[in-house]
């Protein structure tokens, strides 16, 4: 177990790299001055230059991309060109927020997702089994900006019941999570039930049966262990979807997160703000699926060697 | 038996195929960074010659290699090291063209006769998939030569634009016996042939191959770990345990004689449809080895009723006992069991 | 959230007894970038940075020339209007406790000077002495009419030498004024928390706690306001201003803002270095239809760069809106263009300036020319236009004074005429007599002659002139709109 | 007196797209105390079907039981709720099943899983004697090192070391009948022997009934006292096994047993059956084996045989050996 | 010795039985299921909107021609839907959206399955260290979460039509390609194409006619949700500013251009907003019925 543990967490190395160098890249080929930028609109071109040249930008692209590998490993993701602040702090300050707001998405389609999927597979064809499909069209339809925006007409203006905006108190916390956890939801359900589906066909549920086990015992003692199995492979997936949704989300309800950072980033052309926090999330959300593959060793013995 | 006669009356002619020390191995990866751990050793060290016209049968277990053997035979698999001869030509030396060219001479037949035919195509392209790749014929000539080949397996020519799904396992068997007869090879391979079918259905499909043998002069190597099966059609037959050939001999010899202690176990463990025939058992302990890391010595002695110190330290080599007659064990070759 | 008694957590607010309640939580509507005043030029960080520094004299934002006594308790101007000598306060002390002095005011307007952000303020200023501790002396290099309100603006806000060095880079996260307030937290994307500065020199303010919440999102913002949430929301949208009225807790006020939102020609390069073609589209466009498209027809029309603030507006010439669909056509077809063309408007994101280019997208299309909207990201967008790689652009510009405004969009090189691609002579001249004549009715009669010039030669097409709007709960007392950014919390007061 | 176990015009329909499929058709059969019922047929014929219907296993939708009656010692399994199997199934019947890997939970131990049919029919045990239980059972059936066995998953096993275990589980509870559903044909020759030796010792050893299902007559030869033959879902022949080989009343026994290449017997040519199983969703009106039968006459294609004994055996065939003509090839 | 035992002997030819082709069974499944119907019929009826968009409504008159006076107004018998914040006809951008975010949705997922298909074909089929390296590389992607990679790709080139299919189609291929190579995996090493290497096939040949042929099932049912997703992706990044140009209806940029008036006037999101619910769930429920009759033991 420690081995596979230690394979996986050096394989990856390599992951995070390429992942460096991609989000790198794409940032590299982004046109306009980084030093303009600084600088301001006022500035003459010849202080740009020189800026150029202290920053680097006139070096070739290998040893950009080395530089900044290298002072990433010293957890320097450089400072941002707006507001001169070393991107890891932003990055610490904010992403806190961003990670909270995705696990409680996380957490509450999981609560949501499980049971219902669960229910939905053992009294299959029921009301519960037919409603729940409904919403889990329903939800996986809807865009999550446009859900938040209604959700906040409804529950914050009209009823007054949540407030619009942060994400600091549990009242605040509510309208958020539920925008972002629709759509997980739904997919956690549908994956749940269909997996659980899977699972009763199959032969050893039929030897439980034989073995006089009663249905409680068969669903829950054989078939959810079983069952789980690839519904942790899409949490695990669907993390960086709500790592990437969360973007749009707290633009919604105002949430000062690592999304809004990056979109306001993207705005105010902040190119080491957006790759830091780009290359961040993605190495978090490597590191839940590393956590997500232990996990999944741990229920399902054949994947322990 | 028509094809024994022919290949024991040509005995002097120059085998169709030869297998010289064939070994193939498969790498295990393993460690952190994936890298090799090891090898299967799927097929390891096979020699053998096959006459024309005559069947050479192979018995053993599942995973002894009998599949990989036939796939390197192929080319389909790279063997590790050895040789193959087709008609003297080593095989893996040709060209690529020349490959292809004697590929026409060697064809196969498989096991499971669902996945052999691709579901999308009719059984007429499925069949004439030969004839279009080696260009062979026009898309009309194509079509009659099919339809010919259809016939000649017992199917009704009508059958041509149907798809694989309407017909039965038998059925699709003789549709994948009539692709590899397509090109008219020399040499046909057959990869347990019947194992997926009903036994009354397993008739239709041994006789179909026994009267094309003579029909048209074929060669099979005929893979089994149905010893009935196996006694049935072959004119010789070899025996597999983890890789190894341990015994080849003619049908009856083996049959009548086992030599090796693990033919005689397979030979014992045979249940006989007749309740009034009751044989001495040797029941052999345990299960087959790991493949991946093999015993030392002889590999059949951590499970063998007669193993000797001698059999845990040296590896037999396989050994003509009597004319056509080998075997691979330290004390069958000695006469002592 | 983490300084007592402020709220940020927007908790709807308990109903403090009326009196007793001494903190506000006002909304920003993105995140500041920094409050270093000689780096920092954006709208957010200044509704902050007024609040925390002092300037060495007062003005009303800058549009007015009522000049007042800030941290200077008076000043002497040499005759030539060259040497301007300023006798500063004592016992003024910094947040850090450092106490205020020359060396500081000598320190900040030099910094102005070579920072890159504020450096082309400072173009008039020659040098800064400290003779003593309480004396300043400016030298200018030319006279300048407008220099003491120019230095009532936020970006000479006073620092203090010692914390900036001490802070190096991170200075804008660690500002120390002299101002009613002191900062107390930033958390990025969330808030900023002011404090009240017991030892402020002048009035004690009422109010003692000051939250800034990043409220990016209009609608949500208002949603905040209604539900308690926030006190205040500056540059609320014009859209929700009859919710605002109609709210019996909450009060709007407006005011004539001073940015002006105007189209700008590349006159240097086919087919806008033809002026018959920029007259057709100054004929093309419906003023009237920009300003309710994008506005809502909230703000003023704008006939010139200059409005009713400025020195040298005059309402009625030019025309405040020459539409005229016949003409421009005409002109076309004078220019050679009768088929039309195609040509790109470029915008930088962010601003309802896409909404004008939508507009006037959509009315160039009547005299042939097939506009496409490039909108771009800020820094993409300036470093294009300063190259002048552009033909057609949405401009907006913040700058309410005649000379700084007319001096920024037509002098030769102007930050804002873009490419320097205008050069004018007649102008550059003007604009500099302007700057030394003190008599401000005849500088409004130059500024003036610079806008018919370039009306004539349609050079820009001034568009509006936005309202300015706050909203804040009606219990808030003592609240003034000036400039878009200037709301100084230190007058106001709970009910 | 009454058998252990009897089956009587058991019935199981099928719900499928193509059609009810009547997988068990009037299937009646005995099962006596201590005897080994082999029950023999081609793929397809309904053999699992009607042993999964005695242990109430046939999956309802789309199966369903379509009448008849399974008796236990006299009292009817098919109207007893699932509850009211419970106490049955492990416990008085227990199943093993053809495929070890499949039929056994992954991510359980082989210990626990054992261990489960303890648990739940003999609630009595404690932990600690349901773990020394297990590892008995687990030795019983030949595994070498039972403690390191039960504390491994399925896929740590081999294939004959799985079915060893599947074989304790079903003993656990010492069970009247122990039904075999064709449990070696997914294992190898020298394991199958292995195995079959297992079943037979276990056998004499407990005295327990065995219904073992297979496909292959060598099995049945070695295995049974009395064959039941299915074809297409209708019982074709019933009798003691050595007069059944020695001769077989019903033209498909007769043709399965000549079709057979035998290792000890040469044959020049098999005896072929021609054509195949018929669709089960459009069994042939009449004696469903009719299309296949060399002897056919008028009848066979119109009326269905019933069962009648002849010779102290069962057979579903309108003619005896003796009344039959062979027919010509191509004479239809 | 005649083989020919079974043809004149069986009572009807075998072949005659009533297996369908499994096409024929495909479309039986499919059009069993009703929620499949529905989605099929409402996404014909889009595709219909979407290819006769001009003859519905006319672009320059209709869809961007701008109308100040008129604007916000709520839905009227003139206008079905209300005018947006210029003045144009809810309805008329709302059809001619449909054509915008139909071909965003279509041809992102076409060019993603694309190279996901000649990715993942290739990878598979190959195997070995190749394979190895492609599916790391995939690997990589995948660990960027899709939102996150597409908003990358805009900022660096910028908002607009092709950008955003670029931004977003990127992170499909990954997946694309890995249910592409599973699927050319357990074709692979089917006996048939064993039958067509053993005949001496081209590597080529094989791959054209038996591997991709055989793994396309899975794919196309991917890639029919994979359309809804694009469709959602590219309206959230026009909702955050990062997508499409004006004045160019697409409903992601309709819903984010009405965004601030959603108090007042919620028709603007209102209905833009039920066009990519409809499409989106009518894709699903296609995407859903195609597996379910594709394979219904497919998750
Ligand atoms: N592609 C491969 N990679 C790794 N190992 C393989 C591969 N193919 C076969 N093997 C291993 O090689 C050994 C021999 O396999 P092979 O398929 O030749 O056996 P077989 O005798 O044909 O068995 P069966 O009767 O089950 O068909 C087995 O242990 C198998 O696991
Ligand atoms: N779940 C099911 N749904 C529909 N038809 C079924 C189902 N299970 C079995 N059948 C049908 O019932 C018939 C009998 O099946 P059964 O499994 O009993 O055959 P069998 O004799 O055990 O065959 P095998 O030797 O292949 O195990 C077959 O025709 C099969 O198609
Ligand atoms: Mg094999
Ligand atoms: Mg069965």
């Amino acid at each position: 177990m420690l081995k596979f543990v230690l394979k996986r967490i050096l394989m990856l190395i390599p992951v995070i790299l390429g992942i460096v160098l991609i989000v790198f890249t794409i940032m590299y080929l982004t046109p306009g001055d980084p030093a303009r930028l600084i600088l301001g609109e006022k500035a003459p071109q010849e202080q740009v230059d020189v800026l150029r040249d202290q920053m680097g930008l006139n070096d070739p692209f290998v040893v950009q991309f080395a530089r900044y590998v290298g002072n990433m490993l010293r957890g320097d993701f450089g400072r941002s060109y707006a507001t001169n602040i070393p991107v890891a702090e932003t990055i610490a300050e904010r992403f806190p927020k961003t990670a909270e707001l995705a696990l409680a998405g996380m957490f509450l389609s999981v609560l949501i997702g499980m049971p219902i999927g669960i229910l939905s597979a053992v009294k299959r064809y029921s009301i519960l089994d037919n409603i729940s499909m409904i919403f889990a069209m329903l939800a996986t339809a809807i865009p999550a900006f446009w859900l938040g925006m209604m959700l906040i007409i409804a529950f914050s203006l009209n009823l007054k019941w949540f407030p619009s905006s942060g994400f600091d108190t549990f009242r605040q916390m509510v309208l958020p999570t539920i925008t972002l956890a629709a759509v997980n939801a739904a997919v956690i359900i549908r994956m749940t039930r269909s997996s659980m589906l899977e699972v009763v066909r199959q032969d050893y549920i039929r030897t439980a049966w034989a073995k006089g086990a009663d249905q409680k015992r068969v669903v829950l003692g054989h078939a959810l262990k079983n069952s789980i199995i690839p519904v942790i492979t899409v949490i695990g997936i669907n993390f960086g979807s709500l790592l990437g949704g969360a973007v749009v989300t707290e633009t919604v309800f105002g949430i000062p997160g690592l999304g809004t950072a990056m979109v306001n980033a993207i705005r105010m052309k902040d190119n080491p703000l957006v790759l830091g926090s780009v290359v961040y999330i993605a190495i978090v959300f490597s590191l839940v699926n590393l956590a997500v593959d232990i996990i999944y060793a741990l229920i399902d013995p054949r994947l322990r060697e | 038996m028509t094809a024994q006669n022919s290949a024991a009356g040509q005995g002097a002619q120059a085998p169709l195929l030869e297998v010289r020390d064939l070994s193939t191995y498969f790498p295990v990866y393993g460690g952190a960074l994936s890298t090799v751990k090891g090898y299967v050793h799927a097929v390891d060290g096979v020699s053998f010659t096959v006459n024309q016209h005559e069947t050479l049968g192979l018995v053993g277990e599942s995973g002894c290699g009998k599949s990989t053997l036939i796939r390197s035979i192929l080319l389909l698999e790279k063997p590790t090291k050895g040789q193959i001869l087709f008609e003297g030509q080593d095989m893996q030396a040709m060209k690529a063209a020349q490959l292809r060219h004697l590929r026409r001479n060697l064809q196969i037949v498989f096991q499971d006769p669902y996945a052999a035919l691709d579901p999308r195509m009719t059984i007429g392209q499925i069949i004439g998939e030969p004839l279009r790749v080696h260009g062979e014929a026009d898309a009309a000539q194509r079509e009659r030569q099919v339809k010919e080949l259809l016939e000649m397996v017992g199917l009704q020519r009508g059958y041509y634009h149907r798809y694989p799904h309407e017909f039965s396992g038998g059925q699709r068997q003789r549709v994948s016996i009539a692709r590899a007869l397509a090109l008219r090879p020399k040499l046909i391979l057959c990869d347990e042939p019947v194992s997926a079918l009903d036994v009354s259905i397993q008739s239709q499909i041994l006789n179909l191959l026994r009267s094309l043998q003579s029909e048209f002069g074929l060669t099979y190597i005929f893979i089994s770990h149905a010893l009935n099966v196996v006694r049935y059609v072959s004119d010789r037959v070899g025996v597999m345990y983890l890789g190894k050939l341990v015994e080849l001999a003619p049908v009856k010899e083996l049959y009548t004689t086992p030599r090796h202690p693990y033919t005689r176990a397979l030979l014992s463990a045979i249940p006989i449809p007749d309740p009034t025939v009751s044989r001495e058992r040797i029941l052999l302990q345990g299960d087959l080895p790991n493949p991946k890391n093999p015993p030392a010595g002889c590999r059949f002695h951590t499970r063998c009723p007669f193993a000797a110190d001698e059999c845990r330290a040296a590896e037999p080599a396989l050994t003509e006992v009597a004319p056509g007659c080998q075997v691979a064990c330290h004390r069958a070759v000695r006469g002592e069991i | 959230g983490d300084s007592a008694g402020t709220n940020p957590g927007g908790e709807a607010a308990p109903a403090a007894p009326s009196g007793e309640k001494d903190s506000v939580i006002v909304a920003m509507n993105a995140d500041p970038t920094g409050f270093d005043p000689q780096v920092t030029l954006d709208a957010t960080a200044m509704m902050v940075m007024y609040n925390i520094y002092d300037t060495l004299v007062e003005s009303d934002g800058a549009c007015s020339s009522d000049i007042r006594p800030g941290l200077a308790e008076s000043w002497d101007i040499s005759d030539d209007n060259m040497v301007y000598t300023f006798h500063l306060k004592s016992g003024v002390k910094f947040h850090n406790g450092e106490p205020f002095t020359a060396a500081d005011a000598k320190f900040t307007i030099e910094r102005a000077m070579v920072e890159p952000a504020t450096a082309s303020y400072c173009a008039s200023i020659d040098k800064v002495d400290a003779p003593d501790d309480s004396t300043l002396v400016v030298t200018l290099k030319v006279p300048f009419a407008n220099f003491l309100m120019n230095l009532g603006g936020s970006f000479f806000g006073v620092v203090n030498e010692k914390a900036v060095t001490e802070s190096g880079e991170d200075y804008g996260r660690n500002p120390v004024g002299t101002g009613p307030y002191k900062f107390v937290s930033w958390s990025s994307g969330d808030n900023v928390v002011l404090a009240y500065n017991e030892d402020y020199h002048g009035e004690a303010p009422a109010i003692k706690n000051v939250t800034y919440r990043v409220l990016p999102d209009t609608s949500t913002a208002l949603v905040a306001l209604q539900n308690g949430e926030i006190d205040a929301l500056p540059n609320s949208a014009p859209i929700d201003a009859p919710t605002i009225e109609a709210d019996p807790n909450l009060n709007l006020y407006s005011a004539p803002g001073a940015t002006i939102a105007y189209i700008g020609f590349n006159t240097q390069a086919a087919p806008f270095d033809n002026e018959k073609v920029r007259q057709a589209v100054k004929y093309a466009i419906n003023k009237e239809e920009v300003f309710m498209g994008a506005q809502d027809g909230d703000g003023v029309l704008a006939n010139s760069p200059l409005n009713e603030v400025m020195d040298g507006y005059n309402p009625d010439d030019p025309v405040m809106n020459p539409y005229d669909l016949e003409k421009a056509k005409a002109l076309m077809t004078e220019a050679g263009y009768a088929d039309g063309f195609s040509c790109s408007i470029k915008l930088a994101a962010g601003q309802n300036r896409e909404k004008v280019a939508q507009v006037v997208q959509a009315q160039l299309k009547e005299i042939g020319i097939t506009a496409s909207i490039e909108t771009l990201e800020k820094g993409t967008y300036f470093e294009q236009m300063a190259v002048g790689n552009y033909e057609v652009y949405v401009g907006g510009l913040n700058w309410p004074d005649a000379d700084d405004m007319l001096t920024y969009l037509f002098a030769s090189d102007g930050p804002f005429n873009w490419g320097s691609v205008y050069s004018n002579p007649t102008i550059d001249e003007l604009l500099v007599k302007a700057r030394q004549e003190n008599d401000a009715a005849k500088r409004s009669e130059m500024y003036q002659q610079i806008v018919k010039i370039t009306d004539e030669d349609a050079n820009k097409i001034p568009l509006y002139f936005p309202n300015q709007y706050f909203a804040a709960k009606n219990s808030l007392k003592g609240v003034r709109v000036i400039d878009n950014c200037y709301y100084p919390v230190a007058s106001w007061s709970w009910e | 007196m009454s058998s252990l176990l009897e089956v009587s015009h058991l019935k199981v329909l099928f719900h499928t797209q193509q059609g009810d499929v009547p997988a068990v058709d009037d299937v009646s059969f005995q099962v006596e105390e201590g005897e080994t019922l082999c029950i023999v047929g081609e793929s397809g014929c309904g053999k699992s079907a009607t042993v999964q219907a005695v242990m109430k296993l046939v999956p309802t939708p789309p199966g369903e039981y379509a009448g008849g009656k399974i008796l236990l010692e006299g009292r009817d399994l098919l109207p007893l709720s699932t509850k009211e199997m419970i106490p049955i199934r492990g416990h008085e019947m227990s199943m093993i099943f053809q495929e070890p890997m499949t039929s056994l939970n992954p991510v359980k131990t082989i210990g626990s899983q054992v261990g489960e049919v303890l648990e739940i029919h003999r609630r009595d045990l404690s932990a600690r004697e349901i773990r020394a239980q297990v590892e008995e059972k687990l030795s019983l059936v030949g595994i070498p090192d039972p403690a390191r066995c039960a504390a491994s998953y399925p896929h740590q096993l081999s294939g004959g070391m799985r079915q060893r275990a599947m074989i304790a589980m079903a003993l656990a509870c010492e069970p009247k009948i122990l039904i075999a559903d064709e449990p070696t044909t997914a294992l190898d020759v020298t394991i199958q022997a292995q195995i079959l030796d297992l079943i037979r010792q276990l056998k004499e050893k407990t005295g327990m009934t065995v219904l073992l299902i297979t496909h292959d007559l060598g099995v049945v030869a070695e295995m049974a006292q009395r064959v039941l033959v299915m074809y297409s879902g209708k019982v074709v022949e019933q009798g003691e096994v050595g007069a059944l080989f020695r001769a077989p009343l019903h033209p498909y026994t007769e043709g399965l047993l000549a079709c057979l290449p035998r290792v000890d017997q040469d044959e020049e040519e098999l005896y072929t059956i021609p054509g195949q199983v018929s669709n089960p969703a459009d069994f042939p009106k009449g004696c469903r084996f009719h299309p296949r039968c060399p002897y056919r006459q008028q009848i066979c294609k119109e009326i269905s045989p019933e069962l009648r004994e002849a010779d102290g055996r069962l057979v579903a065939c309108h003619f005896l050996p003796g009344e039959r003509v062979r027919r010509e090839e191509g004479a239809l | 010795m005649t083989v020919k035992t079974e043809k004149p002997l069986s009572a009807r030819p075998e072949g005659e039985e009533k297996k369908e082709s499994p096409f024929k069974e495909f479309c039986r499944r499919f059009f069993r299921n009703k929620q499949a119907v529905i989605g099929l019929v409402i996404f014909v009826m889009l595709v219909f909107v979407a290819v006769f968009a001009d003859v519905l409504v006319d672009y320059d008159n209709q869809v961007i021609k701008q109308d100040i006076v008129n604007k916000r107004q709520p839905p009227s018998s003139e206008h079905l839907m209300g005018t947006d914040d210029y003045g144009r006809d809810i309805l008329a951008r709302v059809i001619y959206g449909t054509r915008i975010s139909l071909t965003i949705g279509l041809t992102t997922v076409a060019c993603a399955m694309a190279a996901g298909i000649v990715i993942g074909a290739v990878s598979g089929y190959f195997g070995g260290r190749l394979d190895n390296v492609i599916m790391r590389v995939m690997d990589v992607f995948m660990s960027i979460p899709s939102m996150l990679l597409a908003i990358a790709v805009v900022a660096s080139l910028g908002p607009g039509i092709v950008n955003i299919m670029i931004a977003v189609g990127l992170a499909l291929v990954p997946g694309y390609s890995r249910v592409v190579r599973s699927a050319v995996l357990s074709v692979r090493n089917k006996e048939f194409v064993q039958a067509a290497k053993a005949v001496g096939d081209s590597h080529f040949s094989i791959i054209l006619h038996h591997i991709i042929p055989n793994a396309l099932a899975p794919v196309i049912v991917q890639a029919t949700l994979g359309v809804g997703e694009v469709i959602i992706t590219a309206a959230g990044l026009s909702f955050l500013g990062l997508g499409i140009a004006p004045p160019m209806p697409e409903w992601g940029a309709m819903l984010s251009e009405g965004r601030e008036f959603i108090r007042y006037m919620p028709h603007l999101v209102l209905f833009p907003g039920l066009s990519i619910m409809i499409t989106v769930l009518a894709l699903n429920l296609l995407g859903d019925g195609l597996r379910d009759a594709l394979d219904p033991q497919m998750k």
